[in-house]
């Protein structure tokens, strides 16, 4: 129907929702500020709950949109976006112009900035990692210690920069728990003598498969949980953490050294989510990501018409939900196209 | 001390490091299911002692795992083994015998220190 | 640890410090813990660095210590310290510099407060007024007198006699920070550095050659607590805190204590004697205590003071091993018998006290 | 020419009179560790009618194998043929050296060696039909031993999924007990065949052996094969599972004098032990291995355990106390009991098995809180119960079902009898479950406690609903109360008329809960209830052989999905012919079959209360306001 939308964000969501539309032969620009497409995904070695490669996703993902027609603009970003009567006028960083029937923003999310938790001193004691850090470990295929020797204690910390209003994050990241379970499993994998703590607030294991999983580390791999929030780490003499947490279920504040600290970093509004926010006038909600219209039956909708949120953008979803939540976006933007007529 | 009418308060702190946890291990080897326990309390909830007593078997668990031994000590041979809490538990756990298990822990550490 | 890691948040806890004229505010229990020390902090305010330091007669406490042990009420102790700003107004100064780090993080507090609720800030105006026809100007500028040090810091550097530095063995010395509870961990922004890795002393020891070391229970309280220490019964908890610290530091095998805080060096001093005479426990090397300083102390000795004009003598746990590692020269036999007659001001150009 | 004596028979004299010796230096101990009133048993038993009895059981169960012939006939033949065979061979040789010796009354070796010494005998006429006669029952034990040893490769030949495992000294003495027969034959063949004697076996087998093999040769190696292998299998008796052929025969003796296993190890439970044959019946009635596949914990296994003084501990908590295996068993061991002793004794050290410990091994003495650590219930309140006529004891597993607590509390209200309710706020736990774990004396705390409450309540009877509960009121609360399950109880109601209740027109299948069926025998006034109320059918299961549902308290070990397993098996075969109901008796039945059935699992009483036909209801009960509120709240 010799359309065409603009897609902001070539991550899971900008993906799918690229690939669908073209498919319908929509004609589909999709801008990506990095120099390749995957966003969060390609730093991520294995995904929960099943533990399958991220790089199948990722082939999943370029099995719909690589040679599919799309216009892809790498190493771009948005300067400026308005609506010109029945249509967007899109200005990219290299000055180019892009005139669009409809807009959708996938411009997913960012990991918490850990270092924003001082008290556990990430980017300050040796051996404070967060999640990616580790993915990135896994896919080197060694979890070694700064001395380069191999960690024998090693502790999880969930709800890092989520549920903690001392960051002004009061919402939950949802992936953190189901990640670190996940994690912890890998470790064990990895170094079978070593010991996996994870500190917990709430286990949120809502997910399908998740508590299955939860299980599974609890009765294969062993790994302790214990409740509560790890309120401070220090380094010792001998280069280990000593951290200080109250095991809530006993009631009794624990202390315990540690050989690896791993911050299971919660999800933010992406930075350039709050450009495009700014530049574009979007409503933002309380939890700084992009508001929806409407939470049940609307939430690809922006209060804008003809602009579409689709992903990790409006709110953290793991891919499963992502990958929905960007059809239903393409769905809602052949509708609105259609009436646009 | 009298000097000073004070004495140096010691702390309630667990200490992981410096605790003994033996008698943990030795019932993980032999029930594996004690490590599947997510704190619930249904056990406590339902339990027969607990019904006379302050006995709760979810703390004790905890206290096992921690290696809070002196304190698992009082509290183990309150239980009367009904099995109530075994028939509630969410997780399968085998309760009765991870009381079984700690109190033979007990006795061999007792005799020739595990 | 990584350092660069740590340069990254100091820069983010930088705090505004007054150049000069400042209004300085004595501490209560200073006076008669180490006496030696706001001495000292004037004669190298004045002298030292020539800053224009004026002192109110009429100051009084600000009342923390009541505050904190909860038997004083907020109010009160807002028009009281409101009365000290008006001091201060009347005085013509701006810049209001406490030497206790709990009046300072209660000046802070109650600034805060009353930039939050501006009608608390208007009733203990009248009140101010009602009860002694005073008036004030909120100040300027708050910063504690280690900031000032702090800022300084370079200066004193440059004027120094002695590095911290082990003379026989040429190491810097190995130095434990501590830094009051009051002074950031109620807000961390005013405090140089923050709360959770502080620089203000941290910046001083660097500057003048030492080394700081870091221990796990760095951030943990001396125990003073008020209502801990000043109810006996509450003091084994008082004592067991300095211990929890000790037993953390020990193994760093530090050669000195610097505080910021009255409080502080108090219990850091008097509390290894108690826990030697209950437990003959000694956390220095060689079988001694881990001598205590204030940060004015520090700076008259790497400025070359006379020990004993700096009322090192009244330190429960001798100073004497870091003395000789620095190389100050002092008398060890004048430690007890320091004779104030005016002979011996001349001769040690004692500033009259 | 007719020789007195050839060196080959020392192997066999040594042999035999060693276990001779042996068997007599035993039984002395055996008998100085019985406990007085057992001593007179004993000798009671000599001088009467037990002594009568135990001849013709050891006639029909040690030789003929009647029971194991009756549950499985190939397994019962080999063992018949071999035992049987056997004695008859030895009787008849004897006889026969006696008859046909030289002289009269010979050394045992005549009779066992006859045909060598007696080379020429039985050309013709009677000597010939008596050879005939020794051929047959050789042939006889020869086609059991065939049995046996095929079972030992193949085990499904004798009709058996699982054949017990076997220790080295055990399989030297197997192959020798296989070689006596063989080499008895070619002996008796070749010599035959030299002297052109023997009947139709010995006899054909020797001719045709002498065809082709110098026969006079050949005989002598065998007759010393034959004299080696019988020595050898008498000197390994004692410390293989073969001690169980004189072992029964005290055990049969000792059980018709009325001793029974007591709750410490002693003689009988070391008797028992060492009758255990090791024939396996126990394993394939064992639920843990057809259901859940556990292999090594059965009976059998745990006899030969103790025999070796290993550490049993693992195998003794490893069990449902079913006691299926007691039922099954050809031999009458107490399996239970024994096992109960084990799980007192807890954890005993692994005993370095030097022979003198295999031939008298040392008793584990058994002290229960030496094994398990002391309990301590000083947090229990004063006992106090009001004055009844009948006390109502629901136990815990009941106030876990309470549909069960609720239906009793409807019938016993509508009977109109005045009764308590014992532990309606939650009483003690009744000491079942502790005494299961081997902590008899912590149980001991407990029961006391609850006597109290039962006698200050002055009931006449007490009904329970746990079965579990039911048997240790009935067997180790020494009450003057009278102790009904409530089917009992139930079934009573209805013959006295005190209730009424309409048929439902509903197909139930009866599963017969462990601890009221096998345990305390009582498997009619259930299903008398049911016949009454509803259309009960027959399962493949019933009384004696019933299945349990593997929830039962006494397996400490088992994983909750073995437990499901065994339940599940269970239901399939109840639920077979797809009933309405599938009625049990005991709570925890209940509760661990509904989780694996989407058949309406009931208990009797919840049956019965739906069938009831309530009368005005009058007040009588103490607790009556109460359990109408929990009726309220069902």
């Amino acid at each position: 129907m010799g359309k065409h939308v603009v897609v902001i964000g070539g991550g899971v969501a900008g993906l799918e929702v690229a690939g669908q539309l073209s498919k319908v032969g929509i004609e589909v620009s999709l801008i990506e500020k990095d120099s390749n497409t995957g966003g969060h995904l390609n730093k991520w070695y294995k995904l929960f709950p099943d533990r399958r490669k991220s790089s199948e996703v990722m082939e999943y993902l370029n099995g719909i949109t690589v040679n599919k027609g799309i216009n892809l603009m790498t190493d771009t970003s948005i300067e400026m976006f308005n609506r010109k009567r029945d249509h967007f006028s899109i200005v990219t960083s290299g000055g180019k112009e892009l005139i669009a029937d409809a807009v959708i923003v996938a411009t997913g999310f960012d990991l918490f900035k850990s270092a924003r938790k001082e008290e556990y001193g990430y980017g300050i004691y040796d051996n404070v990692i967060t999640s990616a850090d580790l993915e990135e470990m896994f896919r080197k295929g060694e979890i070694s210690l700064t001395n380069n020797t191999i960690p024998e204690k090693i502790g999880i910390i969930h709800c890092v920069g989520s549920r903690d209003e001392k960051v002004g994050n009061f919402y939950c990241s949802k992936l953190c728990c189901v990640t670190a379970v996940k994690q912890a499993i890998e470790i064990r994998e990895f170094l079978p003598e070593s010991k996996v703590f994870c500190f917990y607030m709430d286990m949120r294991m809502g997910g399908a498969l998740y508590e299955e999983l939860y299980r599974e580390a609890q009765e294969q791999w062993g790994v302790s949980f214990i409740r509560g929030k790890v309120s401070e780490a220090s380094e010792t003499i001998d280069n280990q953490l000593l951290i200080k947490v109250e095991d809530t279920l006993a009631g009794r504040p624990l202390k315990m050294k540690l050989d690896l600290l791993v911050l299971m970093a919660g999800m933010e509004m992406s930075e350039g989510g709050k450009k495009i926010a700014g530049i574009g006038g979007l409503r933002t909600g309380e939890n700084r990501f992009f508001a929806a219209t409407d939470n049940h039956f609307g939430s690809n909708k922006s209060d804008i018409e003809g602009v579409f949120y689709a992903g990790t953008c409006t709110a953290p979803m793991n891919i499963t939900e992502t990958i929905s939540h960007a059809r239903a976006a393409a769905i809602e933007v052949i509708d609105y196209l259609k009436c646009s007529n | 001390m009298d000097k000073f009418g004070f004495t140096i308060s010691t702390g309630r702190q667990i200490d992981y490091e410096s605790n003994d946890r033996r008698i943990a291990e030795y019932i993980f080897e032999r029930e594996p299911s004690f490590r599947l326990c997510i704190e619930c309390g249904g056990c406590s909830a339902t339990c027969t002692t607990g019904n006379f007593t302050d006995f709760s078997l979810r703390e004790l668990n905890i206290l096992i795992k921690r290696g809070e031994n002196e304190q698992v000590r009082e509290k183990l041979n309150k239980c009367m083994l009904c099995g109530k809490c075994t028939l509630v538990c969410p997780r399968g756990v085998n309760t009765r015998n991870i009381v079984v298990l700690a109190k033979k822990a007990f006795q061999k550490s007792d005799e020739y220190a595990i | 640890m990584i350092l660069e890691g740590k340069k990254a948040v100091w820069k983010d806890y930088q705090k505004e410090i007054a150049e000069d004229k400042y209004y300085y505010v004595r501490s209560c229990v200073r006076q008669n813990f180490f006496p030696g020390s706001e001495t000292a902090f004037l004669k190298i305010m004045r002298e030292e660095l020539n800053k224009d330091v004026y002192e109110h007669p009429c100051h009084t406490s600000c009342t923390g210590i009541g505050y904190h042990s909860d038997i004083v009420p907020v109010e009160t102790t807002m028009t009281v310290v409101a009365r000290q700003f008006a001091l201060m107004t009347e005085a013509g100064y701006e810049n209001l510099m406490p030497s206790c780090i709990t009046s300072f993080g209660l000046y802070t507090e109650i600034l805060d407060t009353w930039h939050h609720f501006p009608e608390v800030e208007e009733k203990v105006r009248r009140q101010l007024k009602k009860a002694t026809g005073r008036e004030f100007k909120k100040p300027k500028n708050l910063a504690h007198s280690s900031d000032v040090i702090f800022k300084f810091r370079k200066e004193i550097g440059a004027k120094a006699k002695y590095k911290l530095i082990n003379k026989e063995t040429g190491e810097p010395l190995k130095v434990v920070d501590h830094i009051g509870c009051h002074y950031a961990k109620m807000f961390p922004s005013k405090g140089v550095g923050g709360a959770e890795y502080p620089y203000v002393l941290t910046g001083m020891i660097e500057e003048w050659g030492g080394q700081i070391i870091d221990y796990p229970e760095r951030r943990h309280c001396c125990g003073f607590g008020f209502r801990q220490y000043l109810v006996q019964a509450n003091r084994g908890f008082s004592v067991a805190c300095s211990k929890e610290k000790f037993e953390s530091m020990k193994p760093f095998k530090p050669d000195m204590i610097i505080t910021n805080c009255p409080g502080c060096p108090m219990f850091l001093d008097r509390w290894q004697y108690v826990i030697n005479e209950m437990e003959g426990k000694r956390y220095g090397q060689n079988g001694e205590g881990i001598p205590v300083f204030t940060y004015e102390e520090v700076a008259g000795l790497v400025l070359g003071y006379d020990p004993w004009e700096l009322g090192l003598q009244m330190h429960q746990t001798d100073c004497e091993p870091v003395l000789n590692k620095i190389g100050t020269d002092y008398s060890p036999e004048d430690k007890y018998n320091l004779d104030i007659s005016p002979s011996y001001s001349k001769k040690h150009n004692l500033i009259n006290v | 020419m007719n020789m007195q004596f050839d060196p080959f028979v020392i192997p066999f004299n040594i042999g035999l009179y060693f276990i001779l010796i042996y068997v007599v230096t035993r039984s002395v101990i055996w008998f100085r560790d019985l406990s007085k009133p057992d001593k007179l048993r004993l000798q009671r038993g000599f001088f009467g009618l037990a002594f009568g009895l135990s001849l013709k059981e050891i006639f029909m169960e040690s030789l003929l194998h009647r029971k194991i012939l009756k549950t499985n006939f190939r397994l019962g033949y080999m063992h018949m043929s071999l035992a049987f065979g056997w004695f008859l061979l030895i009787l008849f040789g004897t006889i026969e050296a006696d008859i046909f010796g030289s002289k009269h009354l010979n050394a045992p070796y005549k009779a066992i060696f006859f045909r060598f010494f007696n080379p020429h005998h039985g050309r013709m006429g009677f000597e010939a039909a008596y050879g005939f006669l020794m051929d047959l029952i050789l042939a006889f034990i020869l086609s059991g031993l065939v049995l046996a040893v095929t079972k030992r490769f193949y085990s499904k030949v004798v009709g058996m999924k699982k054949t017990t495992r076997l220790k080295i000294t055990d399989k030297i003495a197997l192959t020798s007990l296989w070689l006596i027969f063989p080499s008895r034959l070619l002996a008796e063949s070749f010599t035959s065949g030299a002297y052109g004697t023997g009947s139709f076996l010995t006899g054909s087998l020797g001719a045709w052996l002498a065809t082709f093999l110098p026969a006079q040769q050949m005989a002598y190696p065998f007759w010393w094969l034959y004299s080696i292998s019988l020595g050898t299998f008498f000197i390994l008796l004692p410390i293989t599972r073969y001690m169980h052929i004189p072992t029964e025969l005290f055990l049969i003796f000792m059980r018709n004098s009325g001793i029974k296993t007591g709750d410490q190890a002693g003689t009988y439970s070391e008797v028992q032990t060492y009758s255990c044959s090791s024939c396996g019946i126990c394993i394939d009635a064992c639920q843990l291995n057809f259901s859940a596949g556990i292999t090594n914990i059965q009976s059998a296994y745990l006899m030969k355990a103790i025999r070796n003084n290993d550490d049993v501990s693992g195998i003794a908590d490893n069990c449902l106390m079913c006691g299926r295996c007691d039922q099954k068993c050809p031999v009458g061991i107490e399996l239970s009991p024994l096992r109960m002793i084990q799980r007192r004794g807890g954890e005993a050290e692994n005993d370095i098995r030097n022979i003198y410990k295999g031939y008298f091994r040392s008793r584990q003495t058994i002290i229960s809180e030496k094994a398990i650590g002391p309990s301590n219930y000083n947090f229990l309140p004063e006992p106090d119960q009001e004055k009844t006529d009948i006390l109502y004891f629901a136990g815990c597993m009941t106030h876990l079902t309470p549909t069960i607590k609720n239906s009793m509390i409807k019938i016993l209200d509508d009977s109109g009898v005045k009764y308590s309710f014992m532990d309606e706020q939650g009483g003690v736990c009744c000491g079942r479950p502790l005494m299961l774990a081997g902590q008899d004396k912590e149980a001991r705390e407990l029961i006391n406690f609850n006597s109290q409450m039962i006698w200050k309540s002055g009931a006449h009877t007490l009904v329970t609903s746990c079965p579990i509960c039911y048997k240790v009121f009935k067997e180790s609360y020494y009450l003057d109360v009278e102790v009904l399950h409530h089917t009992q109880f139930i079934k009573r109601l209805i013959d006295e008329g005190s209730v009424k209740m309409n048929f439902l027109r509903k197909k139930v299948v009866y599963h017969s809960p462990c601890e009221l069926g096998r345990g305390s025998g009582i498997y009619d006034e259930p299903k008398d209830v049911l016949h009454h109320v509803s259309r009960l059918e027959k399962c493949n299961f019933e009384d004696e052989n019933s299945l349990c549902c593997g929830g039962s308290l006494a397996n400490m070990k088992i994983s909750s999905q073995n437990k499901k397993k065994i339940a599940f098996d269970a239901v399939n075969e109840l639920t077979k012919n797809n009933p309405d109901i599938l009625a049990t008796a005991c709570p925890l039945c209940k509760k661990t079959f509904s989780a694996v059935t989407e058949t309406r699992v009931a208990d009797i009483s919840e049956i019965v209360a739906e069938a009831l036909i309530t009368k005005s209801v009058k007040k009588n009960s103490a607790s009556h306001t109460s359990s109408i509120k929990q009726l309220a709240n069902i």
